[in-house]
């Protein structure tokens, strides 16, 4: 059953003794010999994050070779923002990932910010903060229905997805949109707190702390998901770099490679945060681990509520926006998402449109290259749960 | 940039798999599909009555809007009240939920899987992507309309529609199925060409068979 | 007996054990949307799920074998409830049972399986022969204690008689095998899990590694034969379990009440667990369960 | 940071270096050199992670501008090393040897700007677009809104306003050309 746990970084390195021939260091498979079989596991397929498509060759019930397939998602984000004004590309980033979308917005707001030095008031620096971690809560409770499901537990997706849904009206009060927010808007932030937010938002984190001791007891303690998910899709600390693997992923190998640590951005400087990292390298220390960030995460929330000053600015002056010119100039500002470093290139060339806007996600390379290395020579019943437990969301990969 | 002239595509196609490789060829059904009349007024009203209460949803989550099917389907809305449930396969499945634009990649699967349900089926088109390209409008590569790639039975707007909404829009289905309106298939089915000349012209490289049922 | 008024009342069992058998589904999906936190469907669901699948105006078919699976599959759920008394003492259900019915029921158990991996195999899609091996490969290793339990019970009782079986465990709940050999029962009901294929042992249908797996092509109304005998074969299960290790039953409703809590004990641990690979189900099945059958037959050989 | 760059500097010339923010740096080198400034960013400077690499068209000078992004985990510093390249003569080599997963970055602009990269494993590979006919549609004389309008059905009724002059005719029209909002010159 663990493969993998003892030796664990020896036999990491795919055993391919049993294939027939090696041709610079690919297996060479003739899938005219009868012996392999091709399949497509998605686009449409239960198993798979999102829309997106694996191509396996298996052998019997293992994987002998995988390649990602993307492209189904594909909107031409960066070519759409190309020929819209800045205020106009506000509102299409935060599609580019749905279940976490704040992200993007803060990315792209702070890079316009950052290009035309515009400074962002203190107050809305704080409701900004509010607003990603609350995302990374959301998120992070989407991703563990995700891993359960992708075992075949289907309660506690059941459980976490109806927790999201109270956080999701938490968003709604707070910025009027369930899924899509738009509030980080350049220069602050659209709307002040409700009344009595604050004690709801306390209550929730109270409520969802109950739900995830159910959790911890039933999910984490269970033999079979640790029968199943320890030693599976191990990510060696050298393949770290090798595979520019970023966030959890990164931080359960032992990296430490959190951005709200390293390079603190909006109020994470002045907040209570520690660098959470594991050496388990598998999908089970993966999983505990992005567990142990959603208490952290939620710990986080209580902090920022106790923090934000009642009074002060929410938004900065902004030029017209619709004439709106950025000197020229190019900018890099990342953002630590539930997948790692999530960040916004943008380039502009002093017009009133940007020139290039490039969105770098966690999961492109998570999805592709390193996906493609760890899912061979597993069961082919292991590749949804280890697609789940790298989190790859693959509107972000093909923007 | 050269457009391809429709006509041209139109005396080009011949319709019998001619996307597909010789080998290929004798795997596929090439029998040309043909419409279904309903049943006698009675029995089609029961079958109709079991249909709505029984509506088998694809599980392909093909835009955003698949986002808000997973709190639909679980514990705060719980679709399964209505008998509304995912069905991995799409042999199984009567209704196609697109969940908002849909990239030409996509369209592809779309059809695919949309021919391969054993009808009658029906097709909820989520969010204003599939109605008129929404905020993609000038997408080198999302689709604007969907009605003119596979019939569609209900809208609903919104950049994402709410649980709610769907909640409703399934409602509303479920009026139409019943009333005997939703007969999309045989609209496909009796339009075929049109609809394959309209696939055509955006799907540049047609490798999949013409006939998928 | 006339033979005819014999096969109306067979006609009369099944009708009866389908409908329960269908109510017990949509019971059980009702018990697993309430640990889930939710409604959950009405319990007549699977009824419509059966009208409708059976309504559908188009059905592909891939071959004669494809036509003949889901029937095999049916054969095998009216085989297995055909040779069960499920009444004890009553006439109406006491079905066809003659002397040796447990071996026969045994093997019609695995007769539906086999059945439906040559009709799934012509459907040709992938998925299909992966789900059909795994399910054969489970089988047979869950029938391993499910036999050793059997044969315990045959010795037991010197009999493969289930009247006969059912007979010797009437007069008081002491004699029961429950109590009379405790070991046989939890071999056996550790197969009842594997057999209902609820978690961890739903490999063969797993939606989210190989999409239900090997009805993957089954449409229309092949697809309503496999439910409707997925309420048949259900029930008869039940009712085989519930005579070899839980009594009998004299009435309708102790048969209803027991075989629920039979089916519970499946639903709980499928509710509480997640799915485990088809390898680790194997041997979960030749290890523990079938040494725990060996000592149930030992108990009853010699003490 | 500064000793770093003052080090770069002693091995290669760079043409133009700027200081973004305290933790983002970017400077251009010349086409020739970038193979020697990654290996050595990374191997003697410590710059191990390549956050990712992505093409500007410049289409007004017919170049087009690379930019690596590297990032130091011991300094917390990122570095984007920018190479202008070409526009017709559009070709690069590939750095797949320093990082592995730089072929998804390579394929992805071969593909959407239309650059080569001889001997990157997959590179020819489709990566988003399936049967693409036209020009690579990140380059900036591709149309997109005209190629929609040709490729794809439009549903009549929708209109779009040039938000200068609509928000000038709705909003602004009683105080015609003195709004209150600050303008910038």
């Amino acid at each position: 059953m663990n493969r993998m746990s003892e030796n664990k970084y020896k036999g990491f390195e795919a055993d391919r003794s049993k294939y027939p021939e090696m041709k610079d260091g690919k297996p060479v498979i003739d899938l005219e010999s009868h012996k392999y079989t091709k399949i497509w596991q998605g686009p449409q397929h239960p198993g798979v994050t999102g829309n997106m498509a694996l191509e396996l060759i298996i052998d019997g019930d293992e994987v002998v070779d995988t390649k990602t397939r993307v492209g189904y998602l594909h909107r031409a984000f960066e070519k759409l923002m190309e020929r819209r004004r800045y205020i106009q590309c506000f509102p299409i980033v935060c599609r580019i990932c749905v279940p976490e979308p704040d992200t993007n917005e803060y990315c792209v707001s702070a890079a316009m910010e950052d290009l035309s030095g515009i400074v962002v008031p203190e107050k809305a620096q704080w409701l900004r903060t509010l607003n990603l971690e609350m995302s990374r809560v959301g998120s992070f409770l989407m991703w563990l229905g995700g891993q359960a499901g992708s075992i075949g537990m289907g309660a506690i997706g059941q459980w976490t997805v109806g927790m999201r849904d109270f956080w999701l009206d938490l968003f709604e009060e707070m910025t009027g949109g369930r899924v899509y927010h738009m509030y980080m808007i350049p220069g602050g932030v659209r709307k002040d707190l409700p009344d009595g937010f604050k004690d709801r938002a306390r209550d929730l984190i109270i409520r969802t702390r109950k739900l995830l001791v159910n959790i911890e007891n039933t999910f984490f303690n269970n033999i079979i998901v640790k029968s199943r998910l320890k030693g599976l899709g191990i990510i060696t600390p050298e393949m770290v770099d090798e595979y520019g693997i970023v966030g959890p992923n990164a931080r359960a190998s032992g990296r430490e490679c959190d951005i709200r640590i390293n390079n603190p951005y909006v109020k994470y400087g002045e907040l209570d945060i520690k660098m959470i990292t594991s050496n388990g390298c598998d999908a089970y220390a993966r999983a505990e681990l992005r567990y142990q960030e959603l208490l952290q995460s939620l710990d986080l929330v209580s902090q920022i509520l106790d923090k934000i000053p009642e009074k002060g600015e929410i938004q900065a002056k902004l030029p017209n926006v619709l004439h709106w010119k950025i000197p020229a100039g190019q900018t890099y500002v990342k953002a630590e998402s539930t997948r790692g470093e999530h960040g916004f290139y943008m380039v502009s060339d002093g017009s009133e449109f940007p020139r290039r806007v490039f969105a770098r996600g966690a999961s492109y390379t998570h999805a592709i290259s390193l996906l493609e290395k760890l899912a061979v020579n597993i069961s082919i019943s292991d590749t949804a749960a280890l697609m789940v437990s790298l989190h790859t969301c693959p509107p972000e990969i093909e923007r | 940039m050269k457009k391809k002239d429709i006509n041209e595509i139109e005396k080009q196609m011949k319709l019998a798999n001619e996307g597909l490789p010789e080998k290929e060829r004798a795997l596929f059904s090439d029998a040309r599909p043909s419409s279904v009349a309903p049943l006698n007024k009675y029995l089609e009203g029961f079958l109709n009555w079991a249909r709505s209460r029984s509506m088998w949803m694809l599980a392909f989550g093909t835009g955003c809007g698949a986002t808000e099917l997973r709190p639909l389907m679980t514990s705060r809305f719980d679709m399964s009240r209505f008998g509304i449930a995912p069905r991995p396969t799409p042999r199984q499945a009567a209704i196609f939920v697109v969940g908002g634009y849909a990239s030409i990649k996509t369209i592809k699967r779309i059809v695919r899987s949309y021919e391969e349900m054993q009808g009658p089926k029906y097709v909820i088109a989520l969010g204003s992507c599939t109605i008129n390209g929404g905020m993609y409008y000038d997408s080198y590569y999302t689709i604007n309309r969907l009605d003119y790639y596979i019939p569609v039975d209900i809208y609903i707007a919104g950049c994402m529609p709410r649980p709610e909404a769907l909640i409703a829009g399934f409602n509303r289905l479920k009026e139409k199925i019943r009333a005997g309106e939703c007969e999309g298939m045989n609209k496909y089915t009796d339009n075929f060409d049109w609809y394959k000349k309209n696939q055509k012209q955006i799907i540049k490289d047609w490798n999949m068979p013409d006939y998928n049922w | 007996m006339n033979i005819w008024i014999k096969i109306l009342y067979a006609i009369i069992s099944i009708s009866v054990a389908t409908i329960y058998g269908l109510i017990l589904g949509g019971f059980v999906r009702k018990i697993y949307a309430r640990a889930h936190g939710r409604f959950g469907p009405p319990i007549w669901q699977p009824f419509l799920d059966i009208i409708q699948t059976h309504g559908r105006r188009v059905a592909i078919s891939h071959g004669v074998m494809y036509y003949l699976g889901p029937v095999f599959r049916l054969g095998g759920g009216l085989g297995t409830y055909l040779f069960i008394p499920v009444i004890y003492g009553s006439v109406v259900f006491a079905n066809f049972s003659m002397a040796g019915d447990l071996l026969l029921v045994m093997y019609f158990i695995f007769f539906g399986q086999l059945g439906m991996a040559l009709g799934a195999g012509q459907g040709g899609h992938p998925y299909s022969p992966l789900g059909i091996a795994r399910g054969l490969a489970q089988m047979s290793a869950f029938e391993v204690p499910f036999s050793l339990a059997v044969i315990a019970v045959a010795i037991q009782y010197q009999s493969l008689n289930i009247t006969t079986i059912v007979a010797a465990q009437q007069g008081s709940i002491l004699n029961w095998t429950l109590f009379t050999n405790p070991f046989a029962v939890i071999a056996a009901m550790i197969s009842l899990l594997g057999m209902n294929m609820h978690s961890p042992f739903s490999i063969v249908l797993a939606p989210q590694e190989i999409p239900i797996g090997p009805p993957i092509e089954m449409n229309g109304s092949f697809l309503g034969i496999l439910q409707t005998n997925r309420g048949l074969f259900a029930a008869a299960k039940l009712v085989l379990f519930m005579n070899l290790f839980f009594g009998g039953a004299t009435n309708l409703l102790i048969m209803v009440i027991k075989t629920f809590f039979i089916y519970l004990v499946s639903v709980i641990v499928g509710a509480s667990f997640p799915r485990f690979r088809p390898e680790q189900s194997f041997r979960f099945f030749l290890k523990w369960p079938t040494i725990i059958g060996i000592i149930g037959i030992i108990f009853v050989a010699y003490f | 940071m500064e000793q770093i760059l003052n080090r770069i500097k002693d091995k290669i010339e760079i043409k133009i270096s700027t200081k973004k923010r305290d933790d983002l740096y970017f400077f251009t080198v010349e086409k020739e050199q970038i193979e020697f400034i990654l290996s050595y960013l990374k191997e003697q400077e410590n710059f191990t992670h390549l956050a990712f690499m992505q093409a500007v068209d410049y289409l007004e000078d017919g170049k087009f501008q690379l930019t690596y992004m590297l990032y130091n985990y011991k300094i917390h510093i990122n570095l984007g090393v920018n190479v202008l390249i070409d526009r017709k003569k559009a070709e690069m080599f590939s750095m797949h040897k320093l990082w592995p997963h730089i072929w998804q970055y390579q394929r992805e602009i071969h593909e959407l700007f239309g650059i080569n990269f001889p001997g990157s494993p997959r590179v020819n590979e489709s990566f988003v677009l399936e049967g693409w006919e036209e020009i690579p549609p990140m380059r900036r004389d591709f149309d997109t809104l005209e190629y929609s309008e040709k490729t794809f059905y439009q549903r009549p009724g929708r209109s779009t306003n040039d938000p200068k002059e609509y928000m000038k005719e709705k909003m602004y029209k009683n105080y015609a050309d003195t709004p209150t909002i600050r303008r910038e010159k």
